[in-house]
């Protein structure tokens, strides 16, 4: 990222929202999975969508970089704007929305290549490094990051699939924090962790937040508490209550999202 | 722990558009990588089809021809005189009368009938004439008077082929110029080929005998048709289908899912592969030493044919089986044996249904390949001239029998260019063959594809 | 289940014969119609050589004599009581596309032109040639391109013992040769081996495929057997050798000169155990069938002048000593 | 009693087995199907099996058995009997020992693994078949021929009075030659079609396009070289050999690789688009998540994943050009040359293996024995490349998995 | 189950551990993944086993129904007894073990079928039921359990592939419940749940107690406190703590059990 643009994105901060979903409807074939969806995602926020399995959360999140275009079946109407261009425009490109917007998949998909191979492929696509010094460093702070390089340092040319569940997952996370892009989508990344994994997760979320946008899915109440600036809850494919997530955790608005929050468990 | 300061990435980046309408260098570098690779997809498809549209079209061009047939109905006298001196209709004093003498009664018929119907032509010899019908017609006649002697003494309707030459006339293939040069036509035959056409005595119609008539000698191309190799096509797939497909798909799943992984199996992997490599005549050498003379299976039968031909697709369908069983996910057999099912279980329910495609995909190919196979027909006595049909099956699959790519291969070394024609034909029966095979592949295919 | 039919294999040449006979025979008789394989001399005689009984042919067909040593690996499967039987000869001709020039050969000309090496100052060079004009004046000025049967066939053995060794005879080469080669097989050699520079062209299929090439490349020139060169009248334009122009006439009275004799073979021991076995061979040669009114003529078969000698001998079931 | 009656006898008795067991088995815990080690299926197919394979067995085994040991007229009756009164045995005895407790699947699936290598057996069995089909005639060539003539000879020309040439290396050469570009035109055809199939073209267009070029594998081999003599390698003679000062033949490597390329192309695209596609979504979404174009994904995820079921297709391909006879002989010509000139003739080891086995020639004589051995050295020389691939995907793919 | 077979294992219960653990060594390749592992399992008795992400939990909870036969190069040392007998014996038919040990795997795996022929697999092939009606019965019942009926019950012939991330979970779950299994092995079921789900899944776990045994897996210390009885401490390869989850949580023996428990925090 060059100052120049950190400058220049920091003056539009306040103006508006990075991402402004506008009446987003999603269909699988005549499943009606998310409805009339209205949501702001700010710059250098953490934004937690939280709610019940199976109410659209990977779904919605997916739209947002466009990956539901790879499901056959799949359609989207309404708007998402980002940076106030409309990203189901078109003329705008998947690979250059993508490249911008990256993501973190909920069931972890390591390539079956080495883990250096798996955290180096966003950055060669994109050409971010010029030799392979640079890129070694990327994918040491990118594993640093994601707090696998302990783990792994020994082993960086073992495969990626050889890796424990929980290890994948932080694989997947680095390799998508190692592309640097603009805003980030993780679905569920710290499902596998254990708490001390979860907790440099988090960290390093913060960290992103200083630059990027984050949004990330999560089921623990706690973690949603913890690391979000702003909370969205759906349910059955609405959404539900959006707002910040001191607002929603302590005086929710809507009774729905009342009874999600005090069934407290996680 | 966490390192700090992640980012920002070490290089500066690389200008990036902000805009995500406006495409940066590199990303416009990417698509039109992007779309190179695309056309490269295009183009490859293209070139394949376009190069089969050519093969498609030459053959159907060479081929469609051979479905339609020149007759001519004349009324002949089935004079007892020539037919059955003694007039006894005794059977077997009958079949003492030859083809030969059936031919100069169909002659005179037909120069009777030249007469009848006042058609002149000038310098028309009598070789033109007796040369107008098919050397088949006199055979057919003496068939149909041999299986009903009462029509003896009767004049009959008779429905006779044509020589090549006049059909080949009637199709194009032959033309006055040619006729002029040719030493077994002359265009004064070819004159009253048109006037009788012009009479409406001789028509030119759907041709069932290609289809059903066996093969003929080198002299009656207008009479050879695919009868017998149809039937010997379609006895040696019955047996390559019945066995190279089980076989094949057998052994993939215990080399793939079972089989130690040793030096045996790799053994056993490298000489599938091998085997692929091995050309066809080969199969036909290890057919005759193993089928033939060590087993003492008859010569020319469709079992033998279909047990080489078996033995020659092996390999191209274990190497797609094993391609695709392997390529089946892991977790898949995880989730199978996890609720208790054994390993033959989890094949069978679900990875095999998973690899489905591969393996229609594998047995098309190799049917395709072992259907259009000659050269190991070549040692076994398959590529032969055979008239008299095969039995209907398990007893049939031992009878002499020739093949659809045989009849084509013979064909297409005979000389009189008729046959090229009837080559021609005989590929599209081929190809409606295959298309059958691959429809049934197709309709299989569409059930079992699925990503995951 | 004894088999029926009568199992036939061997020679392509002698192959369109066969099933003409065979047809006939099938139309005209109560038995089956043979079984006519082809599959070259070599593997027919083979297959006839394996041995005795029901899976085993009865009849090869042969473009060439028997050979010894086959006859030997025959009587070591136990194949000993082996009836030859003569059909007729085969007419070699060569003929380019009928728009193309007319040629009128001598075996010579041949020699000159398609020899792979010829003897210039009594040293043995590569041949040059390139045009037929410079091989014979009288020969029309035309790029010389021969398409010669492959190595795989009998025609090859003929078109290099009657043309192209009787070449290098009449134009003395053998005897310039022999003075530069000494070993005598050697030099044989050298008189018939044909250049490899794309003038001559080896064709391994067959006729059609020759007709195929010429058709591709018009100014070649090709070598046929007769009978398919008479089915081809319309296509090609045949050459004279040595003045004489060939037809089944001057091949059966011997002044055209390039021909061979074609043959099969019956296992006399499969004659009463195979049904028909005697009455074809007898069918075969019957003047009705081979003689020179009859369909093999007509297709262009060279009817055996000495075919009552045959006849006879089939007749009494003569076999080879 | 005709065969056809006695397989559908045996397939009779393989029923009743199967219906019996079944029901046996059922018998055994009275109905609650729940109290039986294996279901009842299991006991029914594992009586089935049995049966069938006694039955199958003895129908293959019975007449060798009977010639070897000199009965010599195999009655059809006797036949019938022994056949189906072995399968009838071989039921009755899986009937007795069937019962709550037998491990009727265990016993089933071990049956059907010691079918499954039987005939993953049969592999090997051909290539012993193959190589001793082939090893005695080879020997016999041997003797009558100096083995360093032929395995270092550059020159091939057989004679009818004996005295040839049979030097291998120029038929090697074209063997190669013309794989080699054969296998130039259908990879990368065959992989972009594959690629496009399965990974741009609509399932539609994909069902369509995908069995039509599979008919390019099934058309004879008769076509593809007409095809060649008649169209491409005039074409190529007038246009670019001649033009180039390349000769003027109208055969040649290239026509016979062209045509021969467009054969095999079905072997690449069907079966690598097939393993393409079963390369799991996930990976493709993973990298596309990461701002990866579709071709940068296939390129570095999708293409290295299905990695040796690629190699497997380009093998068989492979395999095809080495093994094709007719497109050679029309297309490549017939004479055995070494050049370096793709616009010359050549042959392959094939078509003269072929034509030598086909031709007139003495069959006792090293000219037509030659091709034996020809067939005899190929076979050794693909071992020898399929191991050396086999080898090259192994450490290829450690990398990976 | 039968009841004769029922009340021959209630005889047993009190005499001996379930599953019975004996130095257990566990490589992959040169990788020693478990080391010297001795654990006792009770029947009826819900195990927990926590540990960082890596340490081996999921490489243990394989060995116990022999799951890692399947992964090459992967070898399994010492002995592991169920029901007093060496699963590892020779004899041993794996697929009779794992009818009896099933399992639910970290990465939810259905099987591309429909959701009901997903769940109707096991009761199948075992010939747990005699006809549809009690296959349904089943199928609802397990789906019931796992809290997705409600979710799935109009399309239970839809593809299981085609479900959400944590539906897939819940759906491996019935599907393993659904078989009846004495022992069930679960590799972290909630890691995609939320609360509700969780807690649905955990009175399965409860219920599931009442008659068989379970081992769970989790990263979560509250959910291990909530439903286990027992605790096994995993770190680095090695069993650092075995005890009774109340003691481990209050008052752990080891200081590094104490310091993972200390950060509590997901
Ligand atoms: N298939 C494999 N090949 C090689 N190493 C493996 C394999 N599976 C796991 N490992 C390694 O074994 C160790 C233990 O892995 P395991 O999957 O048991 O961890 P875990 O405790 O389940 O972790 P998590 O909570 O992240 O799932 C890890 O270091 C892992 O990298
Ligand atoms: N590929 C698909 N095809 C059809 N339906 C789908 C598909 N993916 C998801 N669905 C359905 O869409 C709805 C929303 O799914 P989604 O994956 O967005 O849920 P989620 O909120 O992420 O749940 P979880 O927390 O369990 O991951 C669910 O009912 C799911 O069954
Ligand atoms: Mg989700
Ligand atoms: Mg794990």
């Amino acid at each position: 990222m060059n100052d120049v643009a950190r400058i220049d994105r920091m003056a539009r901060i306040e103006d508006a929202p990075k991402i402004k979903a506008n009446k987003v409807q999603v269909f699988y074939g005549q499943n009606h999975a998310i409805k009339d969806v209205d949501v702001n995602i700010l710059d250098k926020t953490v934004t937690a969508f939280i709610g019940p399995s199976g109410c659209g959360k990977s779904t919605f999140l997916r739209c947002i970089n466009r990956m539901n275009d790879t499901i056959a079946g799949c359609r989207v109407e309404g708007s998402i704007l980002l940076d106030g261009e409309d990203i189901y425009d078109r003329r705008v490109d998947p690979v250059q929305l993508r490249a911008k917007v990256g993501m973190v998949f909920q069931k972890p998909n390591p390539f079956p290549k080495s883990i250096y191979d798996n955290v180096a492929y966003g950055p060669r696509i994109h050409g971010l490094t010029r030799n392979k010094a640079e890129t070694d460093e990327i994918v040491e702070k990118a594993l640093r990051g994601a707090a696998l390089w302990n783990e792994v340092k020994d082993r960086l040319h073992a495969p990626g699939t050889g890796l424990s569940g929980g290890q994948q997952q932080r694989l997947c996370i680095a390799r998508a924090v190692a592309t640097a892009p603009e805003v980030l989508l993780m679905d569920e990344p710290c499902s596998a962790l254990d708490p001390i994994a979860t907790a440099q997760v988090e960290e390093l979320i913060d960290q992103l937040r200083q630059d990027f946008s984050v949004v990330i899915v999560t089921h623990s109440m706690q973690q949603a508490a913890r690391v979000s600036q702003k909370t969205a809850f759906f349910h059955l494919g609405n959404l539900v209550e959006f707002g910040d997530t001191d607002q929603i955790f302590t005086n929710p608005q809507d009774p729905r999202t009342e009874s999600y929050i005090s069934g407290r468990i996680g | 722990m966490t390192d700090a300061a992640l980012h920002p990435a070490p290089a500066a980046r690389p200008q990036v558009a902000r805009s995500l309408l406006a495409v940066d260098a590199r990303t416009r570098r990417r698509n039109a990588a992007e779309k190179r690779f695309r056309i490269y997809g295009i183009v490859a498809i293209a070139v394949a089809l376009i190069a089969l549209a050519l093969l498609l079209i030459s053959i159907l061009g060479g081929g469609l021809s051979a479905f339609r047939q020149t007759r001519i109905v004349i009324p002949v006298e089935l004079s007892a005189q020539m037919l059955d001196k003694d007039g006894n209709r005794d059977p077997a004093q009958m079949a003492k009368v030859l083809t030969l003498t059936y031919g100069k009664v169909l002659e005179q018929a037909l120069e009777a009938e030249i007469q009848r119907a006042g058609v002149s032509v000038p310098d028309l010899s009598a070789k033109d004439i007796s040369g107008f019908l098919s050397k088949e017609a006199p055979a057919q006649l003496r068939a149909k008077v041999l299986a009903d002697p009462e029509l003896i003494g009767q004049t009959i309707e008779f429905d006779a082929l044509t020589n090549g030459r006049i059909d080949g006339f009637y199709k194009g293939r032959v033309t006055m110029e040619s006729a002029a040069k040719d030493s077994n036509t002359s265009p004064a035959q070819l004159q009253l080929a048109e006037a009788l056409k012009a009479k409406g005595f001789v028509r030119t119609s759907f041709n069932t005998d290609f289809i059903t008539a066996p093969d003929a000698s080198d002299q009656r191309p207008e009479a050879a048709g695919l009868g017998v190799a149809i039937i010997g096509s379609f006895y040696m797939m019955m047996v390559v289908l019945c066995l190279a497909l089980p076989i094949g798909v057998a052994s993939s799943i215990y080399l793939e899912e079972f089989a130690p992984k040793n030096r045996l199996t790799d053994l056993i992997e490298v000489n599938i592969a091998n085997l692929a490599a091995v050309p066809s005549i080969v199969f036909g050498i290890l057919g005759l030493a193993l089928f033939i003379n060590f087993v003492g299976l008859p010569q020319s039968a469709p079992i033998v044919g279909g047990l080489v031909l078996t033995l020659m697709t092996l390999p191209t369908i274990i190497i797609s089986t094993r391609a695709a069983l392997k390529a089946v996910p892991p977790s898949i057999r995880d989730a199978a044996l996890g609720v208790g099912a054994s390993r033959m279980q989890s094949i069978f329910h679900h990875v095999l249904p998973l690899a489905m495609p591969g393996i229609l995909t594998g047995t098309i190919i190799g049917l395709a390949q072992a259907l259009g196979e000659t050269a190991p027909l070549l040692l076994i006595g398959m590529v032969a001239f055979v008239r008299n049909y095969p039995a209907p099956p398990m007893e049939g699959l031992f009878d002499p029998a020739s093949a659809l790519p045989v009849q084509i291969y013979n064909w297409t070394q005979r000389a009189d260019p008729a046959f090229f024609e009837r080559a021609s034909g005989a590929i599209i029966v081929l190809l409606i063959f295959l298309l059958f095979l691959n429809i049934l592949a197709i309709v299989l295919r569409r059930k079992f594809e699925r990503r995951w | 289940a004894a088999r029926d039919q009568i199992q036939i294999a061997g020679s392509s040449t002698v192959l369109p014969y066969a099933t003409i006979v065979a047809e006939a025979f099938g139309e005209n008789t109560d038995f089956p119609t043979p079984v006519v394989e082809s599959g070259g001399s070599g593997a027919g005689l083979k297959k006839f050589c394996e041995g005795v009984g029901e899976g085993t042919i009865d009849i090869a067909n042969a473009s060439r004599a028997i050979k010894d040593s086959e006859r030997e690996a025959c009587a070591a499967a136990g194949v000993t009581d082996i009836m030859e039987v003569r059909i007729g000869y085969d007419g070699i001709v060569f003929a380019s596309d009928i728009n193309g020039n007319d040629f009128k050969f001598t075996p010579a000309d041949w020699y000159k032109a398609l020899a792979a090496n010829v003897v210039k100052d009594g040293k043995l060079v590569p041949n040059t040639v390139t045009k037929w004009n410079e091989v014979n004046p009288d020969l029309p000025d035309q790029e010389i391109l021969a398409f010669v049967p492959g190595t795989k066939h009998g025609t090859r053995e003929v078109f290099e013992e009657k043309v192209i060794a009787a070449g290098c005879e009449e134009t003395k080469a053998k005897e310039e040769i022999a003075k530069i080669v000494t070993d005598k097989d050697e030099a044989a050699k050298a008189c018939t081996a044909l250049r490899t520079d794309g003038k001559a062209v080896d064709i391994d299929g067959d006729y059609t495929e020759t007709l195929a090439r010429i058709d591709s490349a018009k100014n070649g020139i090709g070598v046929f057997g007769l009978s398919f060169y008479e089915n081809n009248t319309s296509k090609l334009k045949v050459a004279t050798m040595s003045g004489v122009v060939p037809s089944t006439e001057t091949i059966a009275s011997g002044e055209y000169p390039v021909s061979r004799p074609l043959f099969f073979y019956v296992k006399k021991a499969h004659i009463g155990q195979v049904p028909g076995l005697k009455e074809f061979a007898e069918f075969f040669v019957s003047d009705e069938m081979a003689g020179p009114e009859g369909p093999l003529a007509a297709y262009g078969l060279v009817s055996d002048p000495e075919l009552a000698k045959t006849q006879a001998a089939v007749a009494d079931e003569q076999v080879m000593n | 009693m005709s065969l056809f009656w006695i397989i559908l006898a045996i397939l009779a008795v393989v029923a009743v087995a199967f219906a019996l067991g079944r029901g046996r088995a059922v018998a055994a815990v009275a109905g609650d199907t729940r109290l039986l080690h294996s279901r009842p299926v299991y006991h029914g197919m594992f009586a089935a099996l049995l049966a069938g394979i006694a039955g199958f067995a003895a129908l293959i085994l019975w007449p060798q058995l009977a010639r070897l040991l000199n009965i010599t007229d195999i009655s059809r009756v006797i036949l019938a009997a022994v056949v189906v009164g072995l399968s009838i045995l071989a039921a009755v005895w899986a009937f007795t020992r069937i019962d709550a407790g037998f491990r009727a699947r265990n016993m089933f699936e071990r049956l059907v693994r010691g079918v499954l290598i039987l005939c993953s057996l049969i592999a090997i069995a051909t290539t012993v078949g193959i190589v001793l089909s082939l090893v005695f005639e080879s020997a016999e060539f041997f003797r009558q021929y100096p083995w360093q003539k032929f395995f270092l000879s550059t020159s091939w020309a057989p004679n009818f009075q004996g005295n040839s040439d049979l030097g291998i290396l120029p038929l090697l050469w074209g063997t190669l030659y013309i794989s080699a570009i054969a296998l130039l035109v259908a990879v990368p055809i065959g992989l972009f079609a594959a690629i496009y199939m399965s990974e741009y073209a609509s399932p539609r267009v994909r069902g369509v396009v995908k069995p039509l070029i599979e008919v390019l594998a099934g058309i004879p081999t008769i076509v593809y070289g007409l095809f060649a003599l008649m169209t491409v390698g005039p074409m190529l003679r007038d246009y670019f050999a001649q033009p180039l000062g390349l000769g003027d033949s109208g055969s040649s490597v290239m026509t016979a690789g062209l045509v021969m390329g467009i054969m095999i192309i079905p072997f690449v695209s069907s079966l690598s688009d097939d393993i393409i596609n079963a390369v799991p979504q996930s990976l493709r979404d993973g990298s596309l998540g990461l701002g990866a174009t579709p071709s940068e994904t296939i390129r570095s995820v999708v293409l290295p994943a299905a990695l040796p079921g690629i190699v497997g297709a380009v093998l068989l391909a492979a395999s095809r050009a080495i093994g094709e006879t007719m497109i050679v002989v029309l297309g490549a010509g017939a004479s055995a040359r070494m050049d370096l000139n793709p616009f010359e003739a050549m042959t392959t080891i094939t078509v003269k293996i072929v034509s030598q086995l086909t031709g007139d020639t003495d069959f006792a004589a090293p000219e037509t024995l030659v091709a034996f051995a020809l067939g005899l050295t190929l076979f050794v020389i693909t071992l020898a490349l399929n191991i050396v691939a086999l080898y090259i995907v192994r450490k290829y793919r450690e990398q990976y998995e």
